[in-house]
């Protein structure tokens, strides 16, 4: 037993290093100005990019916060509608349902550049081009898959025999949901809208072609950088990019939990 | 905005200064790649002030790839409608090509702007040519490129001026050297540079897209290029897919050379540093591929009399000469310097040149035009055809 | 308060007829208990009236009304289940609390509700336990606790006492009943425990193979049950197959006297309590041999042989005898059932 | 009535979004694979793209390369993933840092981690200078070429590097609303640690893990950032070719662009139809 | 064939100490059944032996040999758990095949294996039923069969039977004692009936807050109990305290005869079922009134009340009083239990 769990601690602080150590190089080149062949250690450090980053006239830093915004939206009405999907697709047996699985996945399926001009055509033609709604709307679609299938299984584990406990002892269904289903999905909502997050937080080309210039997010403001290989600039945007993402994580994971714990204290 | 439908629809025919009028208090939106640095600083910080204290004009720079913008305009053309978002777009060869021949763009402007009238040389192939296509006025330059091969002086002593010295260069150096894969840019570019130097660039610049043609004419530099190919870096069986992965392997010293179709961009890149200072720039000898990149306006741009007061604003000396000083930018002027008086010529020539860069008169001694935009595609293709090896 | 009515219910899973018309009315305030075979359809029947299951065809009233449109949570018909289904991210106040937050009780009253609750089911001092740290027993007074919280007008019970002691449980018993009477709550009660049937109800119900097969009052049911199946139900017993010829009953073991003259091929079934052994010899006595015997506190359970014919006997554990020992019986045919035999 | 027509409802609000919009692209960009883009001047349906795509003689090339890529990435990031959810899940004594910490490339862009696979794997990355100053290679040349090869290892570690977490995400979620006293039962029935895992655990965990792997699998399969950045010139990627084609300025070149779109999906929704329905058939009949 | 040793067991969970220096000793082939109320510590204790939890101290020995450093599947000490822990992804024959399959059993052999389970336990036809179909006994069943297909040296049973009927439960106990006793398992029960721990079992071990208060045959702890907690877990009893002096008990009822005199102040317990009432006066008889009365089928339960003092009584259902009747009282004080009071 002892030497088991040895050894997958050992086989987890492996892995942990592998995923982790690149994203080390990317904080260091975020800061590098030169390089070169064989060195181990950069020759030269610097802050150019994070000068760049915080200089108010390119407006990055509220831009950010203006993408945490929408992404944030973005997150809670995919959580919103996912959850009965998912408990759908995780609880009861429907004619159709295996279709209604793979029918979910779709977004995923289909390349977005397949469907992007057709898209684009349709929110011009309903007037949502342009709009936040429209970019909100549009960001739906690659999250909702993600948000689906982890709250589907989800469902599938802990099943319905809580909610009608609660239901038989007199709540109603808003109640129950909130009660009930929700803390205990509460894991699973935290996965799903963390990855929904990230997803809406890390679209472009969608946000591009539906917010025409109109809405622009911080990845809007990155992939340039990447493309453009300037390394320096394209690890500090990363590295704001993941540290804005980590904290809003973090601070969602604290309400949510602090919110179910607190219940403990001032429950009645 | 104070500018109605109507209004918009004549803007053309409205004297400047009523267009200065309409311009006035408004927001225009820029769009165009972000993806420099000192690109984008240069108009957050330049421009947009300028514009501000100038012309009381908000300029809103958007940062989106050009086919992002052209698939934009494309969507909205097919519900027509007639108030979209762009007002500015940065744009050249097949991309203008392609906005123009399907009418996502207002229209003839450039005479209706008094920088453009007053500075620019209106017969010069640069500014009558975008990549062999008629510009007809429905865009504006904004400045001007030229090929050229970077190396650090200290790795390679010799810089190769030709392409016999390319191959002499792999021949001594196997494995240092390769070029970005078509259709990347650049490395598009590089390949048109090799057809320049070994076959001349004259015999291409009417030319029809014929592939057979093409293939014909273009076989000798498709020879070179697999003769060079075993010295390439990993043997020539794999190309680095953009310019930007050539620039980090030779910051990482990986390769001796990169390239760029900007002749300031090593001095930037001393800048910031990613280059050594030793790096350098070096020209063909036969020349090399300049072109102009331009500002456009689409067909359906919600504020086009600011768009128009951005772009003559583009055109001032003032903004001309800032754009060229390496420290904010390095880009070539479009400017004609016959129409400067002495005080505006002695304006760009206190600009110090950028570290490793070569004075312009030696690149515009060495520069030779673009090829029409059509047959691009076509080189492209035949690369792909003829050099890429499946593995082994 | 409140009458409840089933009419004709049936349901089906799978294709197998779990519940096949049952009819039967709990009256207001009364307690029933239901009990049967496992897998017979109780838990079913009380998810149906609770309405978490919809019933394939037939009605339930309540107080005369229809009901099986009305959502869960407002017919008023709590369950507690045979397996507790605690809230695994409540704590135990928290759980008990549950019913009456939903009914929106005053928090002050709440907590004293609570308070009440947990004492009366003997948690103090597990209040702030979640469910995982609790024992089997422990779990079940919560479902209890939380289910009797609410005063339910309907009270479901399924097993609710199955993993408690016998004191813990005659206990929870009376104090379930007691609240039961008092504030006249239709209870349900489905156990495997047939003294607790017998005890506590006001009818019962025995249900076989998703049928009622008899419905009436504890003594009528003990003493008068329509079929052996049902008989059986409650301890095993001795069957004597038979008949009776002029108020004499023939059967393997011999011939007795009986006033019982409806048919003339009959079953006789004795309890074993019925039979009582003893080692002298008495009035009409019947010479039998022990073959086994347990121990069980109060009652030693004998296994008697008479004339290749086992018998069961249960006696109190005054007069212990031993395995192979000879002993006289005695039963009164008088007063034993018969059932018609074909 | 309403209970057989509730998983509809609840699944309607969904299916609008994803039909709504997506019905609308899908046939748009199925009439321009069509040769239909009346914008651009083509107003004829007509089968030649498809031929001429289907006829290319890269095109069967660039689809092998596809499949091979995103099937080797997420069957390697599902074993990685599980693993890592399970060993983060059997040493977890109290919370620790681990468990926010694996997540963080699920937080990364992939163009990004295409960028940071590239700094760790090139010649002149990370892996080939440790492994010079530690005496194993003499000069860059003798690295073993693993970006922009024909292998298409750095797209594979790309995506396994970013998908693992994602796995190990999904799976952990999963495994801490497992029952973990279904485990000490089967201990308790004499299964050894490794039959837990292989008989309890992994089918319990197996409907996520399967749902998991279709997405990761039709995103690789569909996606071009990763391939486009690391890959080879020879072969491409499906998604790279379209993708070129699409940046294509010449409009003309749009139907192609839509003919492999149109194939990919087609591939998609078949493989995953495929896989799910011997997913089905194998957990039938292992009893 | 095991032989289970348990060493000064402790065990404590969040500060409370849950088992407190627990000892006893399991012969080869013995079946122990373990009593004590909810919450006392069972389930820890069996947990304990399997392995699944390890003690804070003590030792546990298998075979004289300590086990506590052997991982759970090799102890081979096989628990059916108080709430099943069926595996939910398994139909019922995988559930029972399990712990063969892990133990590499032959397929053909294996399959022979689950279908005799299956018949003994009486599930034929759920075979292919995933647990969330099933009722709760016959999960309860599956748990049984799943833990003796494998034929375990130990058994360890939380409650096997709680949520199956009489009948059933009777079947069901037969057949785990017979498959007990023919393979000789060392066996431990955890039960709350007492008349089955009494019956089945050649030890019990009676706990109480973590601690085995009585370990001995189940005539010792019945007849015998070493405390009146002890005693009440076999049912509530009638307590008199008062004095012994001369051979003569002196309480709040009356006095009466007796031959134990190791005490003088006593608490004579009396048993229900040892009160006999009548309607006839006999010999040394009392006059009691009949408080209430409960029918329980082969049995009455009354509360009789003499001098204020309440007295119960259980009788057989043959002579039936009414409540408010007057009756004649009988105690055998001579055969009762006394306890020393301080
Ligand atoms: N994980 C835990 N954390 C804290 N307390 C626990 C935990 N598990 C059990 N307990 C406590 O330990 C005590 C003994 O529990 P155990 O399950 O052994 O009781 P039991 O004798 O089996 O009772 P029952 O007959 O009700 O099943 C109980 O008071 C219970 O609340
Ligand atoms: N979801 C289901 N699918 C198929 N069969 C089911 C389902 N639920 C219950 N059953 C079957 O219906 C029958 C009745 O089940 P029910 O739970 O009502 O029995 P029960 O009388 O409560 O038994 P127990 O005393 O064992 O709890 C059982 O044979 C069971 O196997
Ligand atoms: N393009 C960024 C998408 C990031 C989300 N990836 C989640 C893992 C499954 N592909
Ligand atoms: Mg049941
Ligand atoms: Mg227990």
């Amino acid at each position: 037993m002892k030497r088991n769990s040895y050894i997958s601690k050992v086989i987890m602080c492996v892995i942990i290093f592998l995923l982790i150590f690149p994203l080390g190089v990317v904080l260091l080149w975020s800061f590098v100005k030169i390089w070169p062949w064989p060195n181990l250690v950069p020759r030269d450090f610097g802050i150019r990019a994070f000068e760049y980053i915080l200089n108010p006239n390119n407006k990055s830093i509220r831009i950010l916060c203006f993408s945490v915004c929408l992404s944030s939206v973005v997150t809670v009405i995919t959580l919103l509608i996912s959850i009965p999907a998912a408990k759908a697709l995780g609880v009861y047996n429907f004619k159709g349902k295996d279709f209604f699985k793979i029918l979910v996945l779709a977004p995923i399926i289909v390349p977005t550049i397949a469907v992007a001009m057709g898209i684009h055509v349709a929110f011009i033609k309903l007037g949502l081009a342009n709009t936040v709604l429209g970019v909100v709307l549009v960001h739906l679609i690659p999250c909702l898959p993600y948000g689906i299938r982890i709250l589907t299984n989800v469902f599938e584990i802990i099943g319905e025999s809580m909610e009608m406990q609660a239901r038989v002892l007199g709540a109603n269904s808003i109640q129950t949901f909130i009660r009930i289903t929700l803390p205990l999905i509460a894991p699973g909502l935290l996965s799903a809208g963390s990855l929904v997050f990230i997803v809406s937080f890390s679209q472009y080309f969608l946000t591009f072609l539906i917010g025409g210039g109109r809405i622009i997010t911080f990845s809007m403001l990155m992939f340039p950088y990447i493309q453009s290989g300037d390394r320096m600039m394209a690890c500090s945007y990363s590295i704001v990019f993941i540290l804005s993402t980590l904290v809003i994580l973090l601070i969602i994971e604290k309400i949510v939990r602090s919110y179910y714990k607190g219940e403990n204290y001032f429950y009645m | 905005g104070n500018n109605s439908n109507k209004e918009e629809y004549n803007v053309l025919d409205k004297e400047w200064k009523d267009i200065l009028e309409d311009a006035k208090g408004t927001t225009v939106n820029f769009y165009g790649w972000g993806g420099s640095q000192k690109t984008n600083e240069w108009l957050d910080d330049f421009v947009a002030k300028r514009l501000k204290e100038e012309y009381d004009i908000t300029f809103n720079r958007v940062p989106m790839n050009i086919d992002d913008i052209l698939n934009k305009l494309l969507g909205e053309k097919q519900v027509d409608v007639k108030k979209g978002n762009i007002d500015i777009v940065w744009i050249n060869g097949e991309n203008f090509y392609t906005a123009k021949n399907n009418d996502l763009l207002l229209g003839s402007f450039t005479e209706k702007l008094p920088n453009f009238n007053k500075y620019i040389d209106k017969d010069s192939p640069e500014v009558k040519y975008d990549f062999g296509f008629a510009v007809d006025g429905y865009e504006a330059p904004y400045g001007k490129a030229q090929f050229v091969m970077i190396y650090d002086k200290v790795r390679l002593d010799k810089a190769p001026k030709s392409h016999e010295e390319i191959l002499e260069m792999v021949k001594n150096n196997p494995g240092k050297f390769t070029y970005p894969a078509p259709p990347d840019f650049t490395g598009s570019a590089f390949v048109r540079n090799i057809i320049y130097d070994i076959v001349g660039y004259e015999k291409f610049i009417s030319m029809e897209a014929d592939k057979e043609r093409i293939q014909k004419e273009v076989a000798p530099a498709m020879e070179f290029l697999k003769e060079i190919r075993p010295y390439l870096w990993k043997e020539g069986k794999t190309y680095p897919a953009t310019i930007a992965q050539l620039d980090n392997m030779f910051a990482d010293n990986e390769v001796l050379m990169t390239m760029s179709y900007n002749p300031n961009h090593v001095a930037s890149k001393i800048v910031t540093g990613e280059f050594p200072e030793t790096s350098s720039v070096t020209i063909l000898n036969r020349g090399t591929i300049g072109n102009t990149h331009f500002l456009t306006i689409p067909y359906n741009a919600p504020n086009k009399a600011a768009a128009l007061v951005v772009i003559d604003f583009i055109l001032s000396i003032e903004a001309q000469s800032s754009k060229y000083d390496p420290e904010n930018w390095g880009d070539l002027p479009v400017i004609d310097n016959g129409k400067l008086n002495e005080a505006e010529k002695k304006i760009f020539e206190n600009i110090k040149l950028g570290k490793g860069t070569l004075p312009q008169s030696v690149l515009l001694e060495h520069r030779v035009p673009e090829m029409p935009a059509n047959i691009i595609p076509i080189i492209e293709e035949i690369w792909q055809e003829n050099i890429p090896v499946e593995g082994e | 308060m409140c009458k409840i009515e089933l009419k004709n219910i049936s349901k089906v899973f799978e294709n197998k007829r779990v519940l096949n018309d049952i009819n039967f009315t709990v009256n207001e305030g009364e307690m029933v208990s239901l009990l049967g075979p496992s897998g017979c359809g109780k838990t079913t029947t009380l998810k149906i009236i609770a309405g978490l299951i919809s019933p394939d065809c037939g009605d339930i009233l309540f107080n005369e009304k229809s009901i099986v449109n009305i959502p869960v949570e407002k017919r008023g018909a709590v369950i507690v289940f045979q397996d507790y289904l605690l809230f695994p991210h409540m704590t135990v106040e928290e759980n008990i609390g549950f019913g009456l937050k939903m009914a929106k009780i005053k928090r002050a009253k709440r907590i004293a509700r609570i308070k009440e609750m947990i004492e009366l089911v003997k948690l103090d001092g597990h209040e702030r336990k979640y469910p995982n740290e609790l024992s089997g027993g422990q779990k079940q007074r919560v479902a209890i606790a939380r289910a009797l919280a609410i005063e339910p007008k309907v009270l479901l019970l399924d097993e609710p006492f199955s993993n408690l002691d016998t004191r813990l449980r005659e206990s929870m018993r009376n104090f379930v009943c007691d609240i039961q009477r008092k504030l006249k709550i239709t209870t349900l009660l489905v156990t495997h425990d047939k003294e607790e049937a017998l005890m506590t109800s006001d009818k019962v119900a025995v249900m076989l193979d998703g049928e009622i097969k008899q419905f009436g009052s504890p003594w009528e049911i003990y003493e008068k049950p329509v079929s052996t199946t049902v008989a059986d139900f409650f301890g095993e017993k001795n069957y004597l197959t038979g008949e009776i010829k002029e108020g004499i009953f023939y059967c393997g073991i011999g011939k007795f006297r009986t006033s019982f003259n409806k048919y003339s091929k009959v079953i006789a079934m004795i309890r074993p309590e019925e039979i009582e052994i003893t080692d002298s010899e008495e009035n009409c006595g019947l010479w039998v041999k022990i073959l086994s015997k347990q121990y069980a506190g109060d009652k030693i359970y004998y296994t008697l042989i008479a004339d290749n014919i086992q018998l069961k006997c249960i006696t109190n554990s005054k007069n212990i005898f031993e395995v192979n020992q000879k002993v006289w019986l005695k039963v009164d045919f008088d007063n034993i059932v018969f059932f018609e035999s074909e | 009535m309403y209970k057989k027509l509730k998983p509809y409802i609840m699944l309607a609000p969904v299916m609008i979004i994803i039909l709504g919009i997506f019905t609308m692209g899908l046939v748009l960009g199925f009439f321009q694979s069509l040769g239909y883009f009346p914008v651009i001047g083509l107003n004829d349906f007509t089968l030649k793209y498809y031929k001429e795509v289907l006829l290319d003689k890269s095109f069967i090339d660039s689809f092998k390369f596809s499949i091979y890529i995103s099937l080797i990435s997420s069957v390697l990031s599902v074993i990685i993933g599980v693993l890592l959810a399970y060993s983060i899940f059997q040493s977890k004594h109290k919370k620790g840092i681990e468990e926010i910490i694996y997540k963080l490339p699920i937080i990364v862009p992939h163009s990004i981690a295409a960028l940071l696979v590239y700094n760790m794997l090139t010649q002149s990355g990370v892996l080939a200078r440790v492994l010079f100053s530690l005496g194993f290679i003499s000069e860059q040349a003798q690295f073993p070429s693993l970006i922009f090869d024909k292998n298409g290892i750095g797209i594979i570690v790309t995506y396994i590097w970013k998908e693992t977490p994602f796995i190990a995400m999904v799976v952990y979620t999963v495994l801490s609303n497992i029952n973990e006293k279904l485990a000490e039962a089967a201990l308790n029935l004499g299964a050894n640690k490794r039959q837990v895992f292989w008989r309890i655990i992994l089918p319990l965990i197996m409907p996520s893990i399967l749902s998991s792997f279709i997405i990761i699998f039709s995103f690789s399969f569909g996606s071009f950032e990763v391939p486009y950045l690391l890959g080879p010139t020879n072969p491409k990627t499906l998604p790279v070719k379209a993708y070129i084609e699409y940046t294509n300025p010449d409009l003309t070149h749009r139907p192609y662009t839509m003919v492999i779109n149109m194939i990919l999906t087609f591939y998609s929704f078949l493989l995953v139809w495929l896989y799910s329905k011997t997913f089905k058939l194998i957990s039938k009949f292992n009893g």
